[in-house]
């Protein structure tokens, strides 16, 4: 079978993160391609719930990308954003989800090397995990998906 | 009224007098203070200095006992245990695991209820309220009071009075009809625990301090720790070679003084046993 | 060091405590040269502070910690470093009468339950040979009342010697 | 149906390298929704924007996905071509084909359909995207400044000179602030008043500066362009009209005995008084709490010899409200006091004084004429000690910070000392010189290589009064902390620089941040060092943290700029990228349920209670409501909602969620 | 509780009160709530060990609220939930009085919130032993262990929300569940499904959950959902110093500290 190429989803903010790949890009560093971007005003803004349901999709792995403590670009999005990912792994990893399939960081708009290092060493771990089957099982009802797109 | 008491070894032995003021006041005030029943030494430096178990279980074994004995108060009048009950009550309420530790070497129950007042909480919570009227040979003399280290430091634990120039006993020797003066060396060290082993550094400490209470012009130094009186009492040949002049200010403690303002007998106070002689 | 809580690495060196300190006039290093000691995390340096003088000297008159800006527990860590010196067989030579006061000091307390002081000078005397010092003192006291010729003995006194041996487990003083 | 176009540039070769641009667009048009899909070598290009006018024209697109470089980039560009074309300009959303595809990955199958992935997220989102228009905040040309130190008179001069009403408010009877009190600044050693006092006296005359002094701020109310300020007119007990500033009533006032609060308590002042000669304005007011009048009921001397009974005793505090556009605090600090000092003998002695009431000695206009005389007995001190760090770098005394002043001025204060007293000696107690600023560090070895000062590193441990010196223990920590006991005349303490009395209670009512020092918040550390997290509130000089005179007035520079930005427009348009609390018909009104998480998650207390009353106007409910003056957007009380009663344009609930739907069932 | 009985007649009578909440003794062994609205029903009240559901529930319910004013006799658990209510301005001085019973069972009537506040401060929230052995047990699991343990649990539930009828906070007039732009939890009883509406109503209770375990007594499946509630509270004490409601509003999850300690943050 063709090797496996893990689906990964980002959620990262406008102002470091979004920003940082943007020089990534704009440094010519290549990294893997598995990764796909989704853009949000702060870290702040992102829904625990948007995480569940990407693994719910069929993603294998979450990258959740922010601005520095303290350079949040709204002041405290991000330390809130933090408090809310301390509690929600735990229980995450609690109820048995793989928390090694969602990787928290910090990578500021200057950080375009730690971008490709980030998205590159998640490829791999994720890779060395395989599919997530295991909580694929659960999703039984791909033909009452209920997709509002 | 009763009140729990824990002289000390000092108090029984070098600074007799001490204790025996202490009852004396109280006497005068119908207070009755009842010792704590077969209590040990508390280890003072030598003890901390050598073996912090040790230095914990020593005093918790005091505390312990007059918990047995159903006190809730107990009055100490040397700086020093006071120090050392007090540094234990807290070091125990802070750190559950030497509790257990502790307890279980001195195999008594501990639960931390007695509260511990040293000899000017004593005299400002049970004494001062009804001093004024009874004072009948105002100490009027220009006094230096003597804090030394033990009464106010650690600040932290034991949250008495203020770090730096503390006014109690100023403020007692005040209502004794004393004058207290202000100088510089209130809460030095007199070199308490070298006593015995370095009695040159004694002489040097104790030495600055009497020296500048008799620059300013003090008639006699108010202490309320037996160390510091030892110091500055019977080392007083050590300080004066040290000074390289003879200084014969006398060492009260606070209790011979405010005794001695409401008419207590000098004997009773035991002045006679001070090594320089007590001529205020 | 660490167990101890004391937060040496906060120490910057202003030198307060070594300012404020009545003693460290008498000490080979100061309590802030200590507390640089052991920042460094040199064992050398901690041996040298084991085998120095000052932490015999220092009386824990908590003057330093008092006035430290960032409120380390100097006295907490001398009593650490002595108890380890003394553990380690390290002590400074011319520690040797303040120790050794401190064990009479501690031996009589251990035995009677209290201080018994003849006994404490006497013991002294006998472990110092400084049979001369301080003979003057002895009789003026006994003639004022201040010393007791029989100790008072204390009824539990296994109760007491019991405390020496569990907390002396671990040091062998 | 929705019917969305999908542009795929190809930016000359920086995306076509990698990407098969024809096979994304190709891929696009067959999604549902799609209704036009083509890729071209330059979409920003005119001709490229045009191909997007013409087809939202033609095809009447209702949503457009430019498939090019980052958002971050082109968006403006793109969403005005949509605008142009009569789409409303937030339809149009961008996928990033370049920075975070092209330009990452090798040519090939992956990538291409990571980009064909990205094109079809952000159709998915498009779908969703709703018509928005920017919010238009109308602005007040008028600006607030608070405080008439360095900073506020800079601030304030500053924005008058654009042309724009500035109101400057300054507590005490005179502005000037710090700053006048000096005697000489550093590193040029030119004299405070000289460079100050002309200012002082243009702000006064400045046509678009109104002057309210012995005045504080009440209240606030409103946000950026549109704020209302009540302004307490503290009594002078004067007619300012009548008043011509003779001087009569201060020479006659028979209360002479007040401690000068601008020379720090070492001269004495009126109860009637005029703070100092250069005073703007310079004209008097009555000090109530020691005013015989104000106490006794008789006296009114002042009142007598005023040629022009300008005196006004019945006068009562006046609240002047005013709209205003923008704020600049620069309120400015304090110093510590020596009685701050326990082991410096809780300020009982009356030689050791701060680095303050040092410049009032050295001062010319100072209560010694400039000639460093000591304040107990008047003698000149022979030995001198300044204490640097008294109370900074001090967390056992709650201070854990460097007042950064210090440093220089104390360099300062010794060389003035040295300079007017040849024969004296002055030591300087150190932790460590902190000189970092131009001419500074020249400055200070100045002090010590050509006037002389001795400089030792190590705290003072205590200080004492014996026969008439000041013993100062400390040591000398670069000689094995050797004791170093000096019998000094006077000592100097370099006390912290704090928040004044009160600056929170100010903060509170400015809804403004504050540090855990009470200094207050700017909104970036690093990016907005003059906003506050408040929208058209900034912050010039010491208010924010110790700063020296030119960090304070560039700061001042800074938040001036600032608000001539922000007046420079009639209207605030801001993008309408704002949370929005959702309202629905009776009963419900709202989903949302009151419980008001979201008000403390918010960091710009944007988010109100809205009570929905009924006809007879009583409360059914009470529920969030958010300030689209002073949202800025970032989602965080989205995530909070339990009931997902907030949402955010432009990042909706269904928008994000699609987004990420969308990805992954494509694959 | 006599003088419970009593006082509650008293707010009855004088009307101080529209309506007194309580127990009374339901079918069988069980204990149900009690709405009294006139005087001689106070007579009903009982309170005893059953008494354990937690009344608070009953506070913000609408029909109830319209009665006017309640008095509630609440035990430690329901005084901790009508704190944090409070707090989120569900309940005020205005609308309820309460009536304390304290662990010892002894009633102890409050004047205001604040009264109560601090006499629910006097108590840490513990989570106690048998529950305490089964958080270790599962913290001890490796994570597919885990992952089985709450698959299993949780596949039996049929959504059938008594958990949020009995618990508290669960006061929303539209709960997530409830909302379908987007879908954000699938309606159908899916392990899926239950296994995201379990999280999300554990995230929802995180910092304002007082562990009074009402959602797991209500389970009729009696599935250990608050555990998830426990685990969120211990980590709360871990992390950010413990929870302990209070009318300042100082709400754990919509607030931070600047150096909140994390480990996993790259």
């Amino acid at each position: 079978m063709a090797e496996f190429e893990p689906k990964i989803v980002a959620f990262v903010c406008n102002w470091c993160t979004y920003a940082g790949a943007d020089l990534t890009g704009t440094s010519r560093i290549k990294y893997a391609s598995n990764v796909r971007i989704v853009r949000f005003p702060c870290t702040g803004r992102i829904d625990y719930m948007l995480l569940v349901k990407a693994f719910d999709e069929g993603a294998d792995g979450i990258i959740v990308s922010g601005c520095h403590p303290n350079d949040c670009h709204y002041t405290s999005g991000n330390f809130h954003a933090r408090r809310r990912w301390i509690m929600f792994r735990s229980l995450c990893d609690f109820m048995g989800i793989d928390t090694n399939r969602i990787k928290f960081s910090w990578v500021s708009a200057a950080e375009g090397a730690k971008w490709a290092d980030i998205v590159n060493a998640t490829v791999a771990s994720i890779s060395e995990l395989g599919p997530y089957s295991e909580y694929r099982k659960v999703v039984k009802y791909p033909e009452m998906e209920v997709n509002n797109g | 009224m009763t009140l729990g008491f824990y002289p000390g070894c000092s108090l029984k032995g070098s600074s007799r007098e001490y204790a025996e003021s202490v009852l004396a006041v109280a006497k005068a005030f119908d207070i009755h203070l009842e010792e704590i029943k077969d209590w040990n030494c508390c280890g003072a430096t030598a003890a901390h200095n050598m073996n912090k178990e040790l230095s914990l279980a020593l005093p918790a074994r005091i505390l312990s006992l007059a918990e047995k004995q159903g006190l809730t108060e107990i009055i100490v009048p040397c700086a020093a245990c006071y120090s050392r009950l007090t540094v234990t009550k807290h070091e125990l309420s802070e750190n559950p695991s030497l509790k257990n530790v502790v307890t279980d070497a001195n195999g008594l129950a501990y639960t931390g209820s007695v509260s511990v007042l040293n000899i000017v909480q004593f005299l400002d919570k049970y004494i001062v309220p009804n001093l004024e009227g009874k004072v009948v040979k105002p100490f009027d003399h220009k006094v230096a009071c003597y804090y030394g280290c033990l009464l106010v430091r650690p600040h932290e634990i034991l949250k008495f009075d203020r770090e730096e120039d503390p006014q109690t006993l100023d403020v007692l020797m005040l209502k004794a009809g004393a004058t207290p003066i202000d100088w510089a060396f209130k809460t030095e060290c007199c070199g308490a625990g070298l006593s015995v082993s370095r009695t040159k550094s004694v002489g040097r400490l104790s030495g600055k301090i009497i020296g500048d209470a008799h620059d300013r012009g003090a008639e006699a130094i108010i202490v309320a720790c037996p160390m510091c009186h030892s110091n500055l009492d019977m080392r007083r040949d050590d300080i004066n070679s040290y000074l390289g002049e003879k200084i014969e200010i006398p060492v009260l403690y606070i209790t011979q003084a405010i005794g001695l303002a409401i008419g207590l007998d000098r004997k009773l106070l035991g002045l006679q046993r001070h090594f320089v002689k007590v001529t205020v | 060091m660490e167990h101890t809580e004391v937060k040496v690495s906060h120490c910057y060196q202003c030198g307060k405590c070594s300012a404020g300190c009545p003693l460290s006039v008498e000490m080979d290093y100061p309590p802030s040269v200590i507390m640089r000691m052991l920042q460094t995390g040199d064992p050398i340096l901690e041996d040298t502070v084991l085998r120095s003088f000052s932490i015999w000297v220092c009386l824990t008159c908590e003057m330093c910690f008092a006035r430290c800006p960032m409120s380390i527990d100097i006295p907490k860590m001398m009593d650490f470093l002595r108890e380890k010196s003394v553990n380690e067989k390290k002590a400074n030579p011319k520690a040797k009468e303040i120790i050794a006061f401190h064990r009479s000091f501690l031996d009589s307390i251990k035995y009677t339950g209290r201080l018994y002081e003849i006994g404490l000078f006497v013991d002294y005397k006998a472990r110092t040979l400084k049979i001369l010092d301080d003979l003057a003192l002895a009789p003026k006291m006994m003639k004022r009342g201040k010393l007791n010729i029989i100790p008072e003995l204390i009824k539990d006194r296994s109760g007491v010697a019991a405390i020496f041996k569990k907390s002396n487990k671990k040091n062998k003083n | 149906m929705s019917k969305i176009g999908v542009f795929v540039c190809h930016c000359g070769e920086n995306i076509s390298a990698t990407v098969d641009c024809a096979k994304v667009a190709e891929t696009a048009a067959n999604y549902d929704g799609v209704a036009f899909s083509v890729d071209y070598k330059y979409m920003c290009s005119d001709p490229g924007q045009n191909l997007i006018k013409s087809a939202i024209k033609e095809k009447g697109l209702d949503g457009v996905v430019v498939a090019s470089c980052s958002p971050r980039m082109h968006e403006p560009t793109f969403r005005k071509a949509c605008a142009e074309a009569g789409l409303n300009p937030f339809m149009c959303e961008m996928a990033n084909l370049r920075e975070h595809c092209s330009w990452v990955h090798e040519k090939g199958e992956a990538t291409t359909q990571k980009a064909i992935d990205l094109v079809r997220m952000l159709v998915e989102k498009v779908k969703y995207n709703h018509s928005l228009s920017e919010i238009k905040v109308p602005v007040t040309k008028t600006a607030l400044v608070i405080g008439g130190g360095i900073a506020g008179i800079q601030a304030s001069l500053d924005i008058a000179n654009t042309g724009h009403k500035v109101i400057l408010i300054e507590k005490d009877p005179s502005i000037g602030g710090h700053m006048s009190q000096l005697s000489e600044t550093f590193p040029t050693l030119d004299c405070s008043q000289c460079i100050l006092t002309p200012r002082m006296v243009e702000v006064a005359q400045h046509p678009n500066i109104t002057l309210y002094t012995y005045a504080e701020l009440e209240s606030l109310e409103g946000f950026i362009g549109n704020f209302k300020v009540k302004i307490r007119k503290k009594s002078k007990s004067l007619d300012e009209k009548l008043c011509t500033g003779c001087g009569m009533c201060t020479t006659k006032c028979p209360v002479k005995k007040i401690p000068s609060e601008f020379n720090e308590g070492l001269g004495k002042r009126t109860a009637i008084y005029v703070p100092f000669p250069q005073a703007v304005p310079n004209k008097p007011v009555i000090d109530r709490k020691n005013c015989t009048y104000y106490i006794k009921g008789k006296c009114k001397v002042c009142e007598i010899v005023c040629p022009t009974g300008a005196i006004r005793f019945d006068q009562e505090d006046e609240i002047v409200e005013k709209e205003i556009g923008a704020i600049v605090i620069a309120t400015g600090f304090t110093v510590k006091q020596p009685d701050f000092f326990p082991e410096y003998g809780y300020g009982k002695y009356a030689d050791v004084i701060t680095g303050l009431q040092f410049e009032r000695l050295a001062s010319a206009s100072g209560p010694t004429l400039g000639e460093i005389r000591r304040p107990s007995d008047g003698k000149v001190p022979q030995k001198i000690v300044f204490l640097a760090c008294a109370g900074s770098r001090d967390p056992a005394k709650g201070i854990p910070y460097c007042s950064k002043i210090c440093c220089m001025y104390i360099a300062k204060h010794a060389m003035l000392y040295q300079h007017k007293v040849h024969d004296g000696k002055s030591y300087v107690f150190y932790m460590d010189i902190r000189a970092g600023g131009k001419q500074y560090e020249e400055f200070v070895r100045r002090a010590i290589e050509d006037d002389g000062v001795n400089y030792v590193r190590g705290r003072v441990s205590k200080i004492y009064e014996k026969n008439g010196k000041l013993i100062v223990s400390g040591v000398d920590t670069l000689l094995n902390a050797m004791p170093v006991e000096i019998e000094a005349d006077m000592v100097v303490l370099a006390t912290a620089g704090v928040a004044n009395e009160g600056a929170e209670e100010l903060a509170q009512k400015l809804h403004i941040s504050y540090d855990p020092y009470k200094f207050f918040a700017e909104a970036h550390p690093k990016l907005k060092p003059v906003e506050t997290n408040t929208a058209g509130i900034f912050l010039a000089g010491a208010c924010q943290a110790p700063r020296d005179i030119p960090e304070s007035v560039a700061m001042a520079s800074g938040a001036a700029v600032k608000v001539a930005g922000l007046f420079s427009q009639d209207e605030l348009t801001r993008e309408p990228i704002i949370a929005v609390v959702n309202r629905q018909a009776a009963p419900v009104y709202s989903s949302c349920v009151g419980c008001f998480l979201c008000v403390s998650a918010c960091p710009y207390q944007a988010i109100e209670k809205e009570e929905i009353k009924n006809r007879s106007g009583e409360v059914i409910k009470s529920v969030a409501k958010v300030n689209p003056g002073l949202c800025q957007g970032c989602g965080t009380c989205v995530a909070f909602c339990r009931t997902k009663s907030i949402d955010i344009q432009g990042y909706t609930h269904e928008q994000m969620y699609t987004e990420v739907m969308a990805l992954l069932n494509e694959y | 509780m006599v003088d419970l009985i009593k006082r509650a007649k008293e707010l009855l009578e004088s009307s101080a009160v529209k309506v007194v909440i309580g127990y009374e003794q339901g079918t069988g062994n069980k204990t149900r709530a009690l709405f009294a609205e006139k005087a001689e029903d106070a007579d009903k009240l009982i309170f005893d060990s059953r008494c354990v559901q937690n009344l608070a529930a009953y506070i913000t319910k609408k029909e109830v609220k319209e009665k006017g004013k309640m008095a509630v006799a609440a035990t430690l658990p329901v005084m901790r939930s009508i704190i944090q209510l409070a707090a989120e301005f569900q309940v005020n001085d205005n609308n309820l009085l309460v009536l304390g019973i304290t662990p010892e069972s002894k009633l102890i009537e409050f004047a205001n919130l604040i009264e109560v506040e601090t006499f629910v401060h006097q108590y840490q929230i513990e989570i106690d032993v048998r529950n305490k052995e089964m958080l270790d047990k599962l913290e001890k699991m490796t994570q597919s262990e885990r992952w089985k343990f709450w698959t299993d649990e949780l596949a039996p539930c049929f959504k059938c929300y008594a958990c949020r009828a009995a618990c508290p906070m669960c006061y929303c007039s539209r709960c997530t569940v409830d909302f379908n732009q987007p879908q954000w939890i699938p309606v159908a009883s899916t392990e899926l499904g239950n296994l995201e509406w379990h999280m999300m109503r554990a995230i929802h209770l995180t910092g304002r959950c007082i562990d009074c375990d009402a959602c797991y007594n209500a389970c009729p499946l009696s599935i250990p959902i608050n555990l998830l509630t426990k685990k969120m509270l211990t980590d709360a004490k871990e992390h950010f110093g413990g929870y302990q409601p209070s009318l300042k509003g100082d709400h754990l999850m919509s607030t931070y500290k600047p150096d909140d300690k994390e480990n996993f943050i790259q």
